[in-house]
């Protein structure tokens, strides 16, 4: 018995003895924290050659340079590229997050059709027999012009392409979403004559007034304005920025006015008063009544007026007025945030007067009012009978919200199919509810969306677009840029998944399509087409990556046509109830349309934005009874409710409540999707009579204790 | 077999009852266990810790556990190298206690850390300038040492020591048990004080940083001080504790007292000290960073003046003052008072020491810091509590810890 | 340790009055770095971002109030009177960060790390981010990593490193060329992203340097604070937390009083005292 | 194993004999403890030392035959195939790409390994999945720029010194790995406890740093060589 | 913690820190080696004692 268990001591302690004096314990010790260095679950990049390329980021209509670093043609960085005319180096936080697009998890990995209410794959084949298939009824039951195009804002020839085949097609009906481009287009043909534009030289200026404009917060081509800005204090040049919320811009200016939400046209125009009062205005070619737009801004804006409705006070309109007739080289810019949704005719027309007025029209450092023509030389397209027809039509109604009320208005299909390229309506619009109803008032919509966002979750066929990272394609900068420059987008990679370009699934239809539509889109490839279309600056293109259509002020000095003004068109009125005003806030790290953000970019938005899955709203101390910071409250609208959290902020107007644009999104990614709410929701469109702008500014909110 | 291992004429309860107690401590420890597997196989997103509070519940544990068994090093001290005979009769049980908090320690740093199969790089790479290092390596050096002393009592098991070899082991050792204790002594001084140190040398924190003295700051000295002198209230608490349990007396009242007037002595002059530090930490070393006392104790929802009030006047100047005259320390009620705000105390130290410099905000934009531990970080602290009752409970059952047992306990067997 | 006699002291100075807060700097640095990311990034405290940037704002209620940006990488910090034992290399027990003499940069080995965060408790700027997770990415988005940088394992920590490898790459091309590397050769992720070119990055020691020139780093110790040395003798420059001694090598500019006041804590009255205060030797600038 | 078992079953009976006898138990059971001890320590020491090392490593055969020693002959030393990138990064193993700058899907000798190079990779264009014995973990940056070229570089260290006489093999030796951490034996080094013989016999850390305290002084500070 | 490791380095703040730490050890060490050995040899003594 204990013989025994001496033995088995001995053998143990023999055992144990034995493995001590043997390598095993040491090399085991050392080489499982080896392994703990190289877990097999923790990737290791591969090595190789790196090599640089250029190519133009069309995420936004910036279109800014970009330099692509890639190990053995495996992209791994986006950065900005240096003495690119737009951006010179710099670059946004989406751009440089650009390749994470790429991998997308809610990219649309195939063709796609909707079977009940869900996605099957389908070849590419398929695909294009089914939509082929159905626009052929369509036209073949006479009505060509019920097929509609909602596209966003970028120019450059595939939009054309679209438009082209809509012409071919026989439909007038093509809408763009609200952009900036539209709305600074649509002033210069109120005030200077269809067909223009108006840039703004922000690099010169040595004063800019600007209406809200968020020149740091993505207005424009938001990185030729960030340079603009910050080689701003090397300049000696001011920034005043008037709006009700300290936005960056505002923090960064060199004064922030503070001013009621919505009522920027009343002050410019107190200011047009007090020039003219004062006789500080410079004379130019003035018509349309302007003597009688004199008497009326003079009547209806002087000073004391201005005050009572915008809260400036009239020592101070006075003063800026004066400063700005006495600037060497002022510009006013109209288009709160980034000028795109929300925005109203009445106060980009009366921002670009205030430049009329102060002679600043077509002068350096002042407001260009450009006639941007396009460098796109597509061959004269061949037209049949129906083609002809439905061009000879009118268009359904003025802009993308009319057309969707109109939808949802009328019984019967308005449209019986749709196009949407490059744009998320079903999110980005005032009151995505309406939206989404409208779209299954359309039989057959087909989706053109690199992404299933909420839009493309509410057609019936998706075409997926390859992302700018994987095709070619033109871009001009749009946006209130002085110059334009087109950049040349190249495929970085070829397509991760089974996508194309929009241009080429086009071309496919219009094959498809067979007779004068196929004539008119008589191409192989999109890049082909490119090539032809893109015409003289087609080399410039392919050499540089850019090619700078217009540089410096135009010559001459443009007549301004003052008879919209001189009508004092009413100011649009926030709609809704309640005792607080809910607006939306544009922040630069949170991508407020098409395509959504990305992780990184999401992944750096304050706990003061974004709490967990809680959206969080500012509001000023003082308007916040019995609220607590950082607490939860119920925010109502007469759109909706929403629970939030409260963020306390001295640098919002009280009584206003500031909400983020670009969160709320609903579709499949952990990472972007299903945090806070979509500002879009809680506030419905306000068209203005006339433009036809959704002009909805913000809503009237109420916000209680959770 | 039960019976014959437990130390001749000695009465124990019955073994059923033991093993039911037993099941359900070893209950507690399992579940201690699950989450110190759950922390090793997913990782330290167990834990509620975060960027700001890479230091938080364990750590503070660990600072605990060794302060409060610095009983052992200081009674061995006293009774292997200043020869105070009396503490023969609660050494071994302070060893005891010492292994336990020392082992409990040990394991605790095994789970906090962030790659454990890496752990052994903080000797083999060591940077000889980091607290840390010189915490480790007395730490370890000194969990040898008590080992060593926790032999003899295992070997003196009755039938351990019918082995002769195990006898003669046993006897030696006890033969020059004087140097390994004071060798313990020696480590227990750094380490004690290194821990202490760990704090004192954040000079990016000047809620912990501290003057220093050669290389060390006022925090070492402070640390290895108060580990001596409320060590053996720790002690003395388990004892009366096990007393409770047992319903026997296990200890006489000469030596407890001795040992708790010892620790009065410590306490009180520890206090004085501490007091100093922190006037002058309040007065000179935090202003001189542009910090006021208010910052510390202010615009925040938990860390108050009452903190600082708690540790000093109620955790250390009353069990002190309690302890050194004779009247309040030879009562049984102000003793047991004294000894348990003495712990707390302590512990409430370490706890500042740890989790509020976490909390206190540095740059002048900073917010305050506040942490709730997750229940992972909750269970594997309660782990070691549940492996110490056990093992004292086996210990006491079958080894003669106690040599004063059977005589202090004679008139009860008498009655039998 | 052994003082490289040509030894470079990288370091960064921040323009506040021109950094928009747009968050180029930190994507950039994420891009560049292999950073992971989780689903719920707003629990700030558990975000690993390398480079992050704090609001301030003037504490003034409306109209009054005023806001600025402060971009915080690891400040890289060269220690009580700049002798390379920062707050956090002086404490790691396993020597898993270093204080590199020859660049004056602070190093992390997230190999040799063993995850004890002794560095993170250290560091008064919270640079310093720990990987509670184990670092993944949404399928088939690894095939943007980087080589260059090192993906972490979980359990160990991580903080900016200036980029080193674009030092190393810019050396590797200066080698073959048998020629020293040039200022724009070697630019952080960070710097070379800003569109408002609010961050200028180089070398400290080197007075062709736009960062020195900007700085004018006083080698001298300050005379009313000893611990503090590299004291800029721009007085619209100032670092954070200067009067720990930290000893940091991103310096902050700006205008604005209140801002260069946020950078430090200061008991009342102090301010007034030491903002007229730049250097011991203003006269060497 | 099965030794260890018989040893016990003879040790329970010789140790049932000895009750039996009814001898002083201790030293003889002491004596047989010894044995046993010594029995057992023999065959762990044993298997520690030859069995371990076997089953730590695993080994694999290079996808074909590699001859340096001809190619070196044919198309120069070894930069001219192992070249530096204008960049200065450093190639490494050639790619098809470089190969191809000679080799045609047509073998140029008659080898058969010439012969699977050419229809396996050249004809299907498939990058050769070479086993590389001098794979360094990715934890590691090395420039061989820094080592080879520039005036920084001091004497410019030949590829030998780390290397070996690879350019004199005429085979390729199998790469062995080990199954634990995934590194190349090359980098611990043949000998189980990493001594060596020669400046090629290992490349661990250690061996970095024994060369740069020669040539700078000291060790060198961490990213110099980690990323 | 030995010369032959990579962070070893012959200063003072080693000579101190390992000159400490182990000399400690070897105490322990050696007292360690003292008992048992001598435990060994009184168990062989006594055993020798019984047979007489």
């Amino acid at each position: 018995m204990k013989i025994d268990r001496r033995s088995f001591l001995g053998l143990g302690l023999g055992a144990a003895a034995g493995i001590a004096v043997s390598p095993v314990g040491v090399k085991l010790t050392d080489d499982s924290s080896i392994w703990t260095q190289n877990w097999p679950w923790t990737p290791v990049p591969e090595d190789g050659e790196i090599s640089y390329e250029n190519s133009v980021c069309s995420l936004c209509p910036g279109s800014c340079g970009i330099s692509v670093r890639k190990i053995k043609n495996r992209p791994v960085k986006i950065e900005g590229l240096d003495e690119y005319p737009v951006n010179d180096g710099g670059i946004c936080l989406h751009g440089i997050a650009g390749l994470q697009y790429l991998y997308d998890p809610a990219r649309v990995k195939s063709p796609m059709r909707k079977n009940g209410d869900r996605f099957e794959p389908i070849s590419w084949d398929e695909a294009i027999s089914l939509v082929s298939g159905k626009l052929a009824d369509v036209r073949d039951s006479g009505a060509p012009h019920t097929l509609g195009l909602i596209s966003g804002g970028a120019g450059g020839s595939v939009t054309a392409l679209f438009k082209r085949f809509l012409d071919a097609f026989g439909s007038p009906n093509v809408y763009a979403m609200p952009s900036l481009e539209d709305n600074l287009s649509l002033t210069a043909a109120t005030l200077h004559g269809a067909g223009n534009t108006i840039g703004f030289d922000l690099e010169n200026a040595d004063l800019v007034l600007s209406f809200g404009a968020g020149l740091i917060e993505g207005w424009g081509s938001p990185m030729a304005c960030f340079k603009a800005n910050s080689a701003r204090r090397d300049r000696h040049a001011k920034l005043y920025q008037i709006e009700p919320r300290l936005s960056n811009t505002a923090a960064n200016a060199d004064r922030w006015i503070p001013i009621k939400p919505g009522t920027e046209a009343d002050l410019a125009l107190g200011l047009c008063a007090v020039l003219l009062k004062k006789n500080l205005f410079t004379p130019g070619e003035f018509f349309g009544g302007f003597n009688r737009f004199a008497a009326v801004v003079q009547k209806e804006y002087a000073p004391e007026k201005v005050e009572a409705v915008t809260g400036v006070k009239a020592a101070d309109i006075e003063k800026l007025a004066v400063a700005f007739a006495k600037a060497k080289m002022p510009v006013a810019v109209p288009g709160k945030g980034r000028g795109d949704h929300g925005q109203n005719l009445k106060e980009f027309a009366a921002v670009q007067t205030l430049n009329a007025l102060a002679g600043r029209l077509n002068k350096e450092g002042g407001a260009f009012v450009m006639n941007p023509d396009s460098y796109l030389a597509f061959p004269e397209a061949s037209m049949d009978d129906a083609a002809e027809a439905g061009a000879g039509q009118e268009k359904s109604v003025g802009s993308v919200n009319e057309l969707v009320d109109t939808l949802n208005a009328s019984a019967k299909p308005v449209l019986n199919a749709l196009f949407v390229y490059n744009a998320n309506p079903c999110y980005t619009l005032r009151d995505t509810k309406r939206v989404k109803e409208a779209f299954k008032k359309v039989p057959f919509v087909v989706s053109f969306s690199s992404f299933m966002d909420e839009t493309a979750m509410a057609s019936d066929v998706i075409l997926p677009a390859s992302t700018f990272l994987e095709r070619l394609e033109d871009v001009p900068t749009g946006g209130g840029l002085a110059k334009t420059v087109v950049g040349l987008t190249r495929p970085m990679v070829n397509p991760i998944f089974d996508t194309k370009n929009p241009g080429d699934a086009l071309i496919l239809l219009a094959q498809a399509m067979g007779g004068t539509i196929a004539e008119s889109c008589a191409w192989d490839t999109y890049d082909e087409c490119l090539e032809e279309v893109a015409g003289d600056i087609w080399d410039a293109l392919s050499e540089d990556g850019y090619a700078v259509v217009s540089e410096g002020a135009p010559m001459g000095t443009p007549g301004t046509d003052f008879s919209f003004l001189a009508s004092n068109p009413a100011s649009v009125q926030a709609g809704g109830n309640g005792d607080l005003l809910l607006v939306p806030i544009d922040n630069i790290r949170l991508a407020g349309t098409a395509p959504a953000s990305t992780p990184f970019a999401v992944k750096t938005v304050s706990d003061r934005v974004l709490s967990g899955t809680d959206i969080v709203v500012e509001i000023n101390p003082e308007t916040a009874k019995g609220l607590k910071d950082c607490g939860y409250a119920v925010l109502i609208t007469s759109q909706g409710k929403a629970r939030v959290k409260v963020n306390f902020n001295e640098g919002i107007m009280p009584g206003v409540i500031g909400m983020v644009k670009g969160l709320g999104h609903t579709f499949d990614n952990p990472y972007v999707a299903g945090k806070g709410v979509n500002v879009n929701d809680l506030i419905g469109p306000v068209i203005e009579p006339g433009s036809g702008m959704d002009a909805a500014f913000g809503i009237k909110a109420t916000l209680s204790k959770a | 077999m039960d019976s014959a291992l437990i130390p001749e004429g000695a009465k124990r309860c019955p073994f059923p009852k033991f093993m039911l107690g037993m099941a359900i401590v070893g209950a507690v420890l399992l579940w201690g266990v699950y989450a110190m597997f759950l922390c090793w196989f997913k990782g330290l997103n167990q834990t509620n810790m975060d960027d700001y509070y890479g230091f938080a519940l364990w750590i503070w544990a660990d600072l605990a556990v060794i302060a409060v068994g610095g009983g052992a090093f200081f009674t061995g001290l006293l009774k292997y190298i200043f020869k105070i005979d009396e503490l023969k009769n609660i050494i071994n049980f302070a060893v005891i206690i010492g292994f336990i908090c020392y082992s409990s320690a040990l394991l605790i740093l095994a789970i906090d850390i962030g790659q454990p199969l890496r752990g052994w790089f903080i000797f083999w790479h060591a940077n000889v300038h980091s607290m840390l290092t010189e915490v480790a390596f007395c730490l370890s050096c000194y969990f040898a040492v008590l080992t060593i002393e926790f032999i003899p009592n295992i070997l003196e098991n009755r039938q351990l020591n019918k082995v002769s070899f195990f006898h003669h082991l046993a006897h030696n050792m006890h033969g020059v048990m004087a140097v390994f204790a004071a060798t313990g002594a020696f480590l227990s001084f750094f380490h004690q004080g290194s821990l202490g140190g760990v704090a004192g040398v954040m000079f990016g924190r000047p809620f912990a940083f501290r003057e220093h003295i050669l290389i060390w700051p006022w925090t070492f000295f402070l640390f290895t001080w108060s580990a001596a002198a409320f060590g053996p209230c720790f002690t003395l608490l388990v004892t009366k504790i096990t007393e409770a349990i047992t319903g026997k007396k296990l200890v006489s009242d000469k030596t407890v007292n001795l040992l708790a007037k010892i620790s009065g002595w410590m306490i009180t002059t520890y206090m004085i000290a501490k007091i100093i530090d922190t006037v002058y930490w309040a007065q000179v070393t935090a202003p001189s960073m542009g910090f006021t006392l208010d910052h510390f104790y202010s615009n925040n929802a938990f860390y108050g003046y009452w903190i600082l009030f708690a540790e000093i006047i109620v955790g250390g100047v009353v069990p002190g003052l309690l302890l050194i005259f004779k009247k309040t320390r030879e009562n049984p009620i102000a003793l047991l008072t004294a000894i348990t705000l003495g712990v707390i105390g302590v512990c409430l130290n370490r706890w500042v020491m740890v989790l509020q410099i976490m909390a206190v905000p540095v740059m002048p934009f900073d917010t305050w810091a506040l942490y709730i531990p997750s229940w992972q970080e909750v269970a594997t602290t309660i782990l070691p509590v549940a492996y110490g009752i056990m093992l004292i409970a086996v210990s006491y059952r079958y080894l003669p810890v106690f040599p004063q047992e059977l005589e202090l306990n004679k008139p009860a067997q008498a009655t039998e | 340790m052994i003082q490289n006699t040509k030894a470079h002291k990288f370091g960064m100075v921040i323009d506040l009055d021109k950094c928009t807060g747009c968050g180029s700097c930190m994507v950039s640095c994420m891009a560049e770095n292999n950073v992971p990311f989780k689903e719920d990034e707003s629990r700030k405290k558990d975000s690993i971002t390398w480079m992050r940037v704090y609001k301030l704002t003037n504490g003034k209620s409306f109209p009054d109030t005023e806001v600025v940006y402060m971009p915080r990488p690891c400040q890289h910090c060269s220690g009580l009177g700049d002798h390379g034992h920062s707050p956090c290399v002086s404490v790691c027990p396993a020597t898993a960060t270093d204080y590199g003499y020859d660049t004056g940069i602070v190093s992390q080995i997230y190999t040799r790390c063993f995850g004890c965060r002794y560095c993170m408790g250290a560091c008064p700027y919270h640079a310093r981010y720990f990987n509670w997770w184990d670092p993944t990415w949404p399928e088939g988005m690894e095939s943007y990593l980087s080589p260059n940088v090192s993906p972490r394992m979980r359990g160990v920590v991580e903080k900016c490193s200036f980029c080193y490898h674009r030092y190393q790459l810019a050396r590797e091309k200066a080698y073959v060329e048998e020629r020293e590397i040039e200022e724009n050769e070697y630019q952080t992720a960070c710097t070379t992203a800003c569109p408002a070119d609010a961050i200028i990055f180089g070398d400290l020691n080197n007075p062709a340097h736009q960062v020195h020139q900007i700085v004018k780093p006083d080698p001298h110790p300050d005379p009313r604070n000893h611990k503090v040395v590299g004291k800029s003798r721009n007085p619209k420059v100032f670092r954070l937390l200067e009067r720990l001694g930290t000893n940091t090598k991103v310096y902050y500019m700006s205008e604005r009083e209140w801002v260069r006041k946020a950078g430090d804590s200061y008991l009342d009255g102090e301010w007034d005292e030491v903002k007229n205060h730049h250097g011991s030797s203003s006269s060497h600038g | 194993m099965s030794e260890i078992e018989n040893k016990t079953e003879n040790g329970s009976m010789d140790g049932a004999g000895e009750c039996a006898a009814g001898e002083p138990k201790d030293d003889k059971g002491l004596g047989l403890g010894v044995i046993f001890f010594l029995g057992a320590f023999l065959i762990c020491f044993l298997s520690g030392w030859l069995l371990f090392p076997k089953l730590l490593y695993s080994k694999h055969e290079q996808p074909f035959n590699f001859d340096h020693k001809l190619h070196t002959e044919e198309a120069g030393d070894c930069e001219s195939c192992h070249f530096f990138r204008e960049d200065g990064t450093f190639s490494g193993i050639p790619d098809l790409a470089s190969c191809m700058e000679c080799h045609t899907d047509e073998p140029m000798g008659d080898t058969e390994d010439e012969a699977i190079f050419a229809e396996e990779y050249v004809a299907k264009e498939k990058e050769v999945p070479w086993f590389v014995y001098s794979r360094q973990p990715d934890c590691v940056y090395f420039s061989h720029a820094a080592h080879m070229m520039g005036e920084n570089a001091k004497g410019k260290m030949d590829c030998k010194t780390c290397h070996g006489p690879i350019g004199e093999s005429t085979t390729s030796r199998p790469y062995e790995e080990n199954r634990l951490t995934g590194y190349s034996r090359d980098i611990w080094g043949k000998n189980i406890w990493g001594i060596k013989k020669n400046s090629w016999d290992r490349m661990k850390m250690d061996d970095c740093a024994d060369c740069h305290v020669e040539m700078d002084g000291h060790k060198g500070y961490c990213f110099q060589c980690h990323k | 913690m030995f010369p032959f490791c990579f962070e070893w380095a012959w200063d003072i703040g080693h000579a101190i820190f390992f000159g400490g730490l182990w000399y400690a050890v070897s105490i322990l060490g050696a007292g360690m080696t003292y008992c048992i050995a001598k435990a060994a040899y009184d168990t062989i003594k006594d055993d020798g004692d019984s047979h007489h």
